[in-house]
């Protein structure tokens, strides 16, 4: 309508009618994300810190592609423009916080690019996407690219050691050297629980700080964008499971580490509960996260792979419509007269 | 030579124990289809509109083929070759069926029409019809958002820029699907014998009516007085045309009386088509 | 038996028959629009496939190997597997009408098809034993079944997304496996 | 000779038999690693489809309808095995390629269908035309896959390097996601080349028809 | 439906001649080119025993030991080819390794492999392959640090596969060794 | 403490507009439009004709069909129409018209009284019906109609929820005739011998749950506080919040042996019983923040909105929606000609300052609504399945026909989606296609009936 239709139409007094209710919540989809995107700025901020500019240039990039890959789909189909709702936005920045900071850049753009036009806008748009759009972009890197994805920043390990440099990631370091190896390079077990929880360690850009995601997924679960029990139950089987199935046999593993190694606390609190992805019903969520837990210790354990979120989610993504199909609310009064 | 000999003892031997087993079997567990249904199917067009009156083609297809009294005329879009070529296959007799085009009874364009109210929600005419009829004063005419477009198979109707729908008469195959999906009913179908119709719809009072819509039709009643052959009458405050009646005759005396022009030809195209 | 369990899990979901080794694609795609049909296709092809390898098996290592006309084994277990199919399915429509009614349809489709053939062929080629040769039957159609319910479940929820024209139907169920597939790439390395 | 053009060139694009008929997907997956893998498989299949559609346009009087599917069958499962033969005997290295999927060919729905469809009511000129255009255009779509795929997955177009030194290629393309996901664009790509045409098609028609 | 159609002589007849026919198409073309695929089959595997080992005149199939063939040179088996066999990224990995008489790796083929293009399929090229000429078993692991000259250097993005062929590569060697020990030489 | 249902919302309810304001007599206005249709079931046939006199209370609407209440003149004076007017639940609607002549003359023998305590359960019925009182909560079914219940009830629920937003008239009802209230409930007791009797009154109200308990001291009736949770009111809610048993699917509240009304509709009970007073006004609240001031009327049927809402001083501000009843599930007029009836809870004028909202987005499926709709359905697959006019899936596989329309889902919905059109459009879908099939049934019946007879003819 133009402009000048608008002015007429309310300088008419004419009433406006609309079915009931006339009322409305005031949140909005694009309030929501750009309080998710806030939510993730604390260890965002972090990376920047830790590792440098490449990772400030990496999440630009990761979300500028992101965003104008959207806007360019839109105006080239025709549609509206919603490009600058924020979740374009998200989808960029969890991409680059979910891969290696030393990643070029111009990867990251591709992985941007793939997520928000294959992933997201091929299938209908916000809201109809199947796969998390920032998953299927990492996965496609990680086909294309599996030597750039599994290079990690050298850095100085943490006992202080001068030419004891060391390029994996401590996840990586468990899959190929085992648990001693890993303690002995943080120095102790507390040492390595404290440089988690902190994030000065090694791993893709936006995983590292254990307390900062934490912080950032409180805050989404105090706000109500997010069910607590997603994440708390992904994390809960995560640490069952790792516990029971240790190294040196039953109930010989570490939960603490493998709760906080890798990507879970950034799977569990932000791309687990990205709700386009996952089931509708609480109880349909609570099958996604066992799920998604279990396969991600099933392919951190036994797997090609030292980490397992990324495909673990993916693939509860695919069944989700089953679930949801066999997860609807009880509708009142089912079953007949109940008291 | 040996091994060439096997080749062809082995094959044989397969080819004959199957071909014994398939017979056998075919023998004990035949039952028939009939491949005349897919012919038949090939032949319609494929729109699924169901304007025969079955659900999509396939189902129109078995129940012509397997039908006697199923007649093999009922594809509105496929016209008369359509139903000549299923005739044809299935040995029955084909009355050709008087081609029809959709036509929108209503005039009242984005200019012609008062609103009520301004409309917010669901871009649907049948929804918005759910608040007191629709957003337009006069609640019998078009409510504009294309239920109607939305709903023909062959892509026929388009959403003109006075906020009407618009037939293109060399597309519609007079499926009637817009006229069953129109939640107003004022979409109707009109053969090449029904030339003149009343562009309205509306049961309000003259004065009334006219107050809503510019162009409406207002029950005056000079078109009937003025039609020579009596084709037409006043119902309900709007003038209803007979077709069987009508004669088109080329001074179109209904045409010139009317005060806001709701009568009209509808299809112009007439002459050229028959030509 | 831990052999067997290997075997099985990699027909099934590591080296998943569809999504991983583009066998039996054209129903993949072609049924997997609707959700039930895909159930009855799934259980169709396990089980013929399951019984095609067992009579391939037979003739493969009692007839064609003994003979020394292994090059003959393609034209053998197609003509083979065709008419198996075209038998019981006259059988079935006519002896279980309710069995029918659930996969009979999808037989004919599974006569002329890469992973029914595929799967003796490859029996034979790795010279399973016929204990073998079933576990991997079994696994590969229910690999081929998972992906087919998951692929179904899809393209249903996507029949009311706003998929851009042209990419509705076999394009964007295409798009669909693909993603399918990288997310299956989370089992690779597992075996 | 308008007839006959239109019989060889539907296969093309109007009915491609991977693109728009969705048959014989396998290969089109399976076999466009590579251009020269892609090629050789386009042929063969190509070589079979003619040759199968000859056949059966020849012998399709005297086959009996209750075994017209194994007969066929059998009709394609021997030029498949002569396929084979000449392939294992001269280009020993192309056969190990194409692998398991060679054999396969013999149940590529494209080839019983055509043979059903076609070549089972047409004379023979025609069922080659006809054989010979969805070969070509199998080929046609196995080629444009296996260029893209190569291209970008291994920096190579038949083996030769397009990129230079400095490019590192997309894994992707040569594996199985990458070959699902651009096949469903290509899909997307021949729909709308194939809208446009009908519509042309159409506009042209009502103007003739307004002319008249 | 007449009975004729039905009649299940002619219907079997019908698919039996079809088989008919297409046995002796078969038939005759296998008559051609059964002798040249054999012939080039062999050829082929020569020539791949050859490119292992260049400066071998010819080989002959060690008894006891299936698909093993001695390399030798004026009379002497100067190399012995011995497949090997083991699990990679991607499943498994069949290779035919050469191995000298006094149990060096000279070089080695992969036959099968299902490997990730571009990642583990590196290992057919020579830059990798070139690294275990004239190692012994002692040497023959796999290492990620780059100035380890000694060892194996890891492919990059597929150490899984660079360890699978060095295993496979050194269990041949081991092989062997084993072999010689029990005096195979005869 | 009760338990509370599942889902509900907490909107802001504005009550506080009106909430102070005693009720006030209305003076009636020059000419009184009465809607023939004013309740659920069929519309009633005027009685009378135009320059007819009628006076207060005097029957001039009815109908032969068994689901209709009667209709009564608001005022005395004289029919000068009878012809279609704007209505605020159906567009437009055949009205009686009446020129009041100043006077307000009751029809003959009126007020009468009674004691209800020695009238019959027959007696109280007829009373009722002769009133032509309907339920004053919004659904306006015939009272008479729901108090003959086919099924044992034993369990009375008042309803003084009040829980749409804004809405003070059974507020202001039960603050100050809470006795009468109280005469009307006890009328029930009687007449459907109940063994429990609870009114339930949500705990943001506690003067009137005070106000209530005084006024049902040394009865048996219970007063229940109730968590405040839109949409408490709804029957199916309360009778769960209050006895624990939950209506079946499809199903009355006969169904669990219970039986709702709103307060209103006992007072109007009481007047009817004891007074012999047919329904001719009501409470109702004039409020929204584009009201000078906001009032609660007592307001005759037929008085036009906007007669009302110039006794309140007109608007302050050009108001952007014009709501009869609440914001929740009150109907947008398009005119202020619409007329007060008896189902008519509040009149409703809002700025688009609280109305406007953003433009209707894709579902990002964040399940809010889910969680919201208190009768346990999907609503966010209802809108989807709806929009792509597979309303057969969404009756069969996601419960369509169990929504109330209560709209808790779409006033969460963050994509601002129209969740309740979708669903109004599929319902009405399926009825239709119900009503067809109905009728095609009939009429191959009929046809069969027909060729039986005429079989029986040819013998
Ligand atoms: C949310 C999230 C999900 C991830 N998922 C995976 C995954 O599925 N597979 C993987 O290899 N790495 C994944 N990563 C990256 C790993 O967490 C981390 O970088 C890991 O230590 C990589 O080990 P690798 O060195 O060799 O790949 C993920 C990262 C994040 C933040
Ligand atoms: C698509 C894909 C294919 C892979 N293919 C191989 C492979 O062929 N061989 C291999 O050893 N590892 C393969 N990997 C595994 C990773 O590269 C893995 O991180 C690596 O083996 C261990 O890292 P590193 O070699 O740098 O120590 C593949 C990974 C991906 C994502
Ligand atoms: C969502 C919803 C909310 C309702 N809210 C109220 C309410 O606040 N007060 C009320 O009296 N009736 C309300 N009703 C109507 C009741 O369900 C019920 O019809 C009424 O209480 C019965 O009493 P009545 O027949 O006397 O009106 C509501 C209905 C629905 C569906
Ligand atoms: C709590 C929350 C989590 C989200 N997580 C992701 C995510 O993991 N990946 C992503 O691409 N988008 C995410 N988004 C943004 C948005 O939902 C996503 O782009 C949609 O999947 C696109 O349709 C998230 C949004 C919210 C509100
Ligand atoms: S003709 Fe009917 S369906 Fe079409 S736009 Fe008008 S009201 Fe809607
Ligand atoms: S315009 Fe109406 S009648 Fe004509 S083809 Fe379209 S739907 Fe059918
Ligand atoms: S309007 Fe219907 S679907 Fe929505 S919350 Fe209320 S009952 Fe549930
Ligand atoms: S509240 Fe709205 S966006 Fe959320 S699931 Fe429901 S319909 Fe979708
Ligand atoms: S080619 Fe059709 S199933 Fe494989």
């Amino acid at each position: 309508m133009s402009e000048e239709a608008v002015k007429q139409e309310t300088a008419s007094s004419l009433f406006t009618v609309s079915v009931s209710p006339h009322i409305r919540d005031d949140e909005t989809i694009s309030h929501i994300m750009w309080q998710v995107n806030a939510a993730l700025l604390p260890a965002a901020l972090f990376a920047v810190w830790w590792f440098g500019i490449p990772a400030l240039v990496n999440m630009l990039v990761g979300v500028v592609f992101a965003v104008l890959g959207e806007y360019l789909w839109q105006k080239g189909m025709h549609q509206p423009i919603t490009a600058f709702d924020g979740s374009a936005c998200i989808t960029g920045l969890l991409l680059a916080m979910s891969m290696s900071p030393v990643l070029p850049p111009y990867m990251v753009a591709i992985g941007s690019l793939l997520a928000i036009v294959v992933a997201k806008q091929s299938m209908g748009g916000l809201g109809f996407n199947i796969f998390n759009p920032a998953h299927i972009g990492r996965a496609a890197l990680m086909v294309s690219w599996p030597v750039a994805m599994t290079t990690w920043t050298k850095m100085a390990d943490a006992s202080g050691g001068v030419d004891a440099m060391t390029s994996a990631t401590p996840l990586n370091i468990l899959k190929m050297q085992g648990y001693d190896a890993l303690i002995a390079t943080f120095g102790s077990q507390s040492d390595l629980y404290w440089n988690l929880f902190i994030g000065t360690r090694n791993g893709s850009l936006g995983e590292t700080s254990t307390l900062l995601l934490l912080l950032g997924g409180l805050y989404l679960i105090w706000k109500g964008y997010v069910n607590w029990q997603v994440p708390v139950t992904m994390i809960a089987t995560v640490a069952i499971l790792t516990w029971i199935f240790g190294p040196t046999g039953l109930f010989t593993g570490d939960p603490v580490f493998h709760v906080m190694a890798g990507g879970l606390m950034l799977g569990a609190f932000f791309m687990a509960t990205d709700m386009v992805t996952i089931p509708m019903t609480i109880k349909g969520q609570l099958i996604f996260a066992v799920g998604a837990g279990a396969l991600t210790v099933l392919i951190r354990l036994v797997g090609g792979y030292p980490e397992g979120v990324c495909y673990s989610l993916l693939l509860m993504n695919a069944v989700t419509p089953l679930i949801d199909r066999f997860c609807k609310p009880r509708i009142f009064g089912a079953g007949g007269a109940k008291s | 030579m040996e091994k060439a000999m096997m080749i062809i003892v082995v094959l044989v031997g397969v080819g004959l124990f199957f071909g014994i087993v398939l017979a056998l079997a075919d023998k004990k567990f035949y039952m028939a289809v009939n491949p005349l249904i897919n012919e038949v199917e090939e032949i319609l067009p494929k729109g699924q509109c169901g304007a025969c009156g079955f659900a999509g083609c396939a189902k129109y297809a078995e129940a012509v083929v397997e039908d006697p009294t199923v007649a093999p005329n009922l594809c509105v879009p496929g016209k008369a070759a359509v139903a000549a070529k299923v005739a044809e296959l299935t040995g029955k007799k084909a009355e050709v069926t008087e081609p029809k085009y959709a036509t929108l009874k209503c005039r009242g364009t984005k200019t012609a029409a008062a609103m009520a109210a301004h409309y917010e929600g669901v871009p649907d005419c049948a929804a918005a019809k759910l608040i007191q009829g629709g957003p337009k004063g006069c609640k019998f005419g078009c409510i504009g958002f294309g239920n109607c477009v939305k709903a023909c198979p062959f892509g026929a109707m388009s959403m003109g820029a006075d906020g009407l729908p618009v037939v293109d008469k060399d597309i519609c195959t007079g499926c009637g699907k817009c006229v069953a999906t129109c939640p107003q009913a004022i979409l109707t179908l009109k053969g090449f014998n029904d030339p003149v119709e009343v562009l309205c719809s509306s049961h309000d009072k003259g004065p009334a009516a006219k107050k809503l819509c510019k162009n409406a039709c207002i029950g005056c009643g000079l078109c009937m007085r003025n039609c020579t052959h009596g084709a037409i009458k006043i119902d309900n405050f709007v003038a209803v045309v007979d077709s069987s009646k009508c004669k088109d005759c080329s001074e179109a005396t209904c045409l010139a009386k009317c005060p806001t022009g709701a009568i009209q030809t509808v299809l112009s195209a007439k002459a050229a088509k028959t030509a | 038996m831990g052999e067997y369990l290997t075997l099985f899990i990699g027909a099934v979901v590591v080296n998943n028959f569809v999504l991983t080794k583009f066998l039996g694609l054209c129903i993949f795609f072609g049924i997997s629009k609707n959700l039930s049909a895909s159930v009855g296709m799934g259980m169709a092809v396990t089980s013929v496939m399951t019984m095609s390898s067992i009579l391939a098996w037979i003739v493969y290592f009692f007839v064609l190997e003994p003979l020394g006309l292994t090059f003959l084994t393609t034209i053998v277990f197609v003509v083979l597997t065709a008419s198996f199919v075209q038998l019981l399915e006259l059988v079935i429509k006519k002896q279980a009408p309710a069995l029918y009614n659930m996969w009979g349809i999808y037989l004919l489709l599974i006569a002329t098809n890469c992973i029914v053939l595929a799967v003796p062929l490859l029996n034979v080629e790795s010279n399973y034993s016929l204990l073998k040769s079933i576990v991997f039957a079994i696994g590969s159609g229910l690999g081929f079944a998972v992906a087919i319910i998951l692929m179904a479940s899809l393209r249903e929820k996507l029949v009311y997304a706003n998929v851009p024209k042209p990419l509705q139907g076999i394009g964007i169920a295409f798009i669909l496996a693909g993603m399918l597939s990288l997310a299956f790439l989370g089992f690779a390395g597992m075996l | 000779m308008k007839e006959h053009w239109q019989i060889f060139s539907k296969g093309l694009i109007a009915e491609n038999p991977i693109f728009i008929l969705a048959l014989s997907l396998c290969p089109a997956l399976a076999v466009t690693t590579t251009v020269i893998n892609g090629l050789t498989m386009g042929l063969t299949v190509t070589f079979v489809i003619t040759t199968n559609n000859v056949v059966v346009s020849i012998v399709r009087k005297w086959v009996n309808p209750k075994v017209r599917v194994p007969v066929y069958i059998t009709s394609i499962a021997t030029i498949v095995t002569v396929a084979q033969l000449v392939l294992q005997a001269y280009f020993p290295v192309l056969y190990k390629a194409m692998g398991i999927y060679l054999a396969l060919v013999v149940v590529f729905a494209i080839i019983l269908a055509r043979a059903e469809v076609f070549a089972s009511k047409n004379g023979v000129w025609k069922s080659f035309l006809d054989g010979f255009g969805m070969g070509c255009g199998f080929t046609l779509a196995m080629l444009t896959i296996a260029v893209i795929r190569e291209l970008f997955g291994a920096g190579t177009i038949l083996g030769v390097p397009v990129f230079g030194e400095g490019y590192e290629p997309m894994l992707m393309m040569i594996l199985p996601p990458g070959a699902f996901i651009l096949i469903g664009y290509l899909v997307a790509a021949c729909k709308t080349w194939n809208a446009k045409q009908e519509e042309k098609a159409r506009l042209a028609e009502l103007k003739a028809g307004k002319e008249a | 439906m007449s009975s004729n159609e039905h009649s299940t002589f002619k219907i079997a007849f019908n698919l039996a001649a079809a088989c008919f026919i297409s046995g002796i198409v078969i038939g005759s073309v296998y008559f051609v080119t059964a002798p040249v695929a054999a012939q080039k089959a062999e050829e082929m595997k020569q020539e791949s025993m050859k490119a292992l080992v260049p400066e071998a005149e010819h080989f002959t199939e060690v008894a006891g030991h299936e698909g093993w063939f001695a390399a030798e040179k004026g009379g002497k088996a100067i190399a012995y080819i011995v497949p090997s066999e083991s699990k990679g990224y991607g499943g498994k990995i069949k290779m035919l390794v050469a191995v000298t008489a006094d149990s060096k790796v000279i070089d080695f083929s992969i036959l099968e492999h299902n490997e990730t293009p571009g990642l583990g399929d590196n290992a057919q090229k020579p830059e990798f392959r070139q690294m275990f000429a004239g190692k012994g078993a002692d040497k023959l692991t796999v290492t990620k640090d780059p100035a380890n000259k000694e060892n194996i250097q890891a492919m990059t993005g597929a150490t899984i596969s660079s360890r699978a062929v060095t295993k496979g590569v050194r269990e041949a060697v081991e092989a062997v060794a084993a072999y010689k020990a029990e005096g195979g030489a005869k | 403490m009760f338990e509370s249902f599942l889902g509900g919302i907490h909107p802001k309810d504005g009550k506080e507009l009106a909430k102070d304001k005693p009720i006030e007599d209305m003076p009636v206005p020059q000419e009184l439009v009465v809607p023939m249709g004013q309740h659920i079931g069929a519309p009633c046939t005027p009685t009378v004709k135009v320059g007819d006199e009628v006076k207060r209370g005097q029957l001039i609407g009815t109908s032969p069909a068994f689901m209709h209440a009667d209709i009564h003149a608001p005022i005395s004076g004289k029919v000068v129409k009878i012809e279609p007017r704007p209505h605020s639940g159906m567009g437009s609607c055949m009205a009686v018209v009446i020129q009041n002549d100043g006077k307000d003359e009751w029809a003959d023998g009126l007020p009468l009284t009674r004691n209800w305590q020695t009238m019959g359960s027959e007696e109280i019925l007829a009373a009722i019906q002769s009133a032509g009182i309907v339920g004053m909560g919004g659904a306006t079914f015939p009272a008479h109609i729901k108090l003959k219940p086919s099924k044992p009830v034993d369990i009375l629920v008042l309803n003084g929820a009040e829980c749409e937003p804004y809405l003070t008239a059974d507020y202001r009802l039960m603050l100050e005739y809470g006795a009468k209230i109280i005469t009307g409930t006890q009328i029930l007791q009687k007449l459907l011998g109940v063994k429990r009797t609870v009114i339930g009154i949500e705990d943001n109200k506690p003067e009137a749950i005070k106000a209530m308990e005084q006024a049902a001291q040394g009865t048996n009736i219970e007063v229940a506080a109730l968590k405040t949770k839109y949409p408490q009111g709804a029957e199916k809610m309360l009778i769960k919040v209050i006895s624990g048993r939950e209506v079946p699917m499809g199903g009355l509240p006969m169904d669990v042996g219970a039986v709702v009304q709103n307060v209103g509709t006992v007072a109007a009970i009481a007047d009817a019983v004891e007074h012999g007073l047919p329904l001719t006004e009501r409470i109702t609240t004039v409020t929204g923040d584009a009201i000078k001031e906001p009032k609660n009327l007592r307001i005759r049927i037929g008085t036009s909105y906007q007669a009302a809402i110039d006794y309140c001083g007109g608007f302050k501000q050009q108001p952007k929606k014009l709501i009869a009843g609440g914001p929740m599930m009150g109907m947008a007029q398009a005119t202020a000609e619409v007329p007060v009836m008896k189902g008519s809870s509040g009149i409703l004028a809002l700025t688009a300052e609280k109305v406007d909202h953003g433009p209707e987005m894709n579902c990002i499926r964040c399940g809010k609504c889910v969680k919201a709709c208190p009768m346990g359905l999907v609503p966010s697959m209802l809108a989807i399945l709806s929009e792509r006019q597979a309303y057969e899936v969404c009756r069969d596989e996601y419960g369509l026909m169990n929504c109330v329309e209560c709209g808790c889902c779409t006033f969460v919905c963050p994509a601002k989606r129209n969740i309740v059109q979708y669903i109004k459009n599929a319902k009405g879908f399926i009825r239709a296609e119900q009503m067809k099939a109905k009728a095609a049934a009939e009429a191959k019946k009929k046809a069969q009936e027909a060729a039986e007879a005429k079989k029986e003819a040819e013998k």
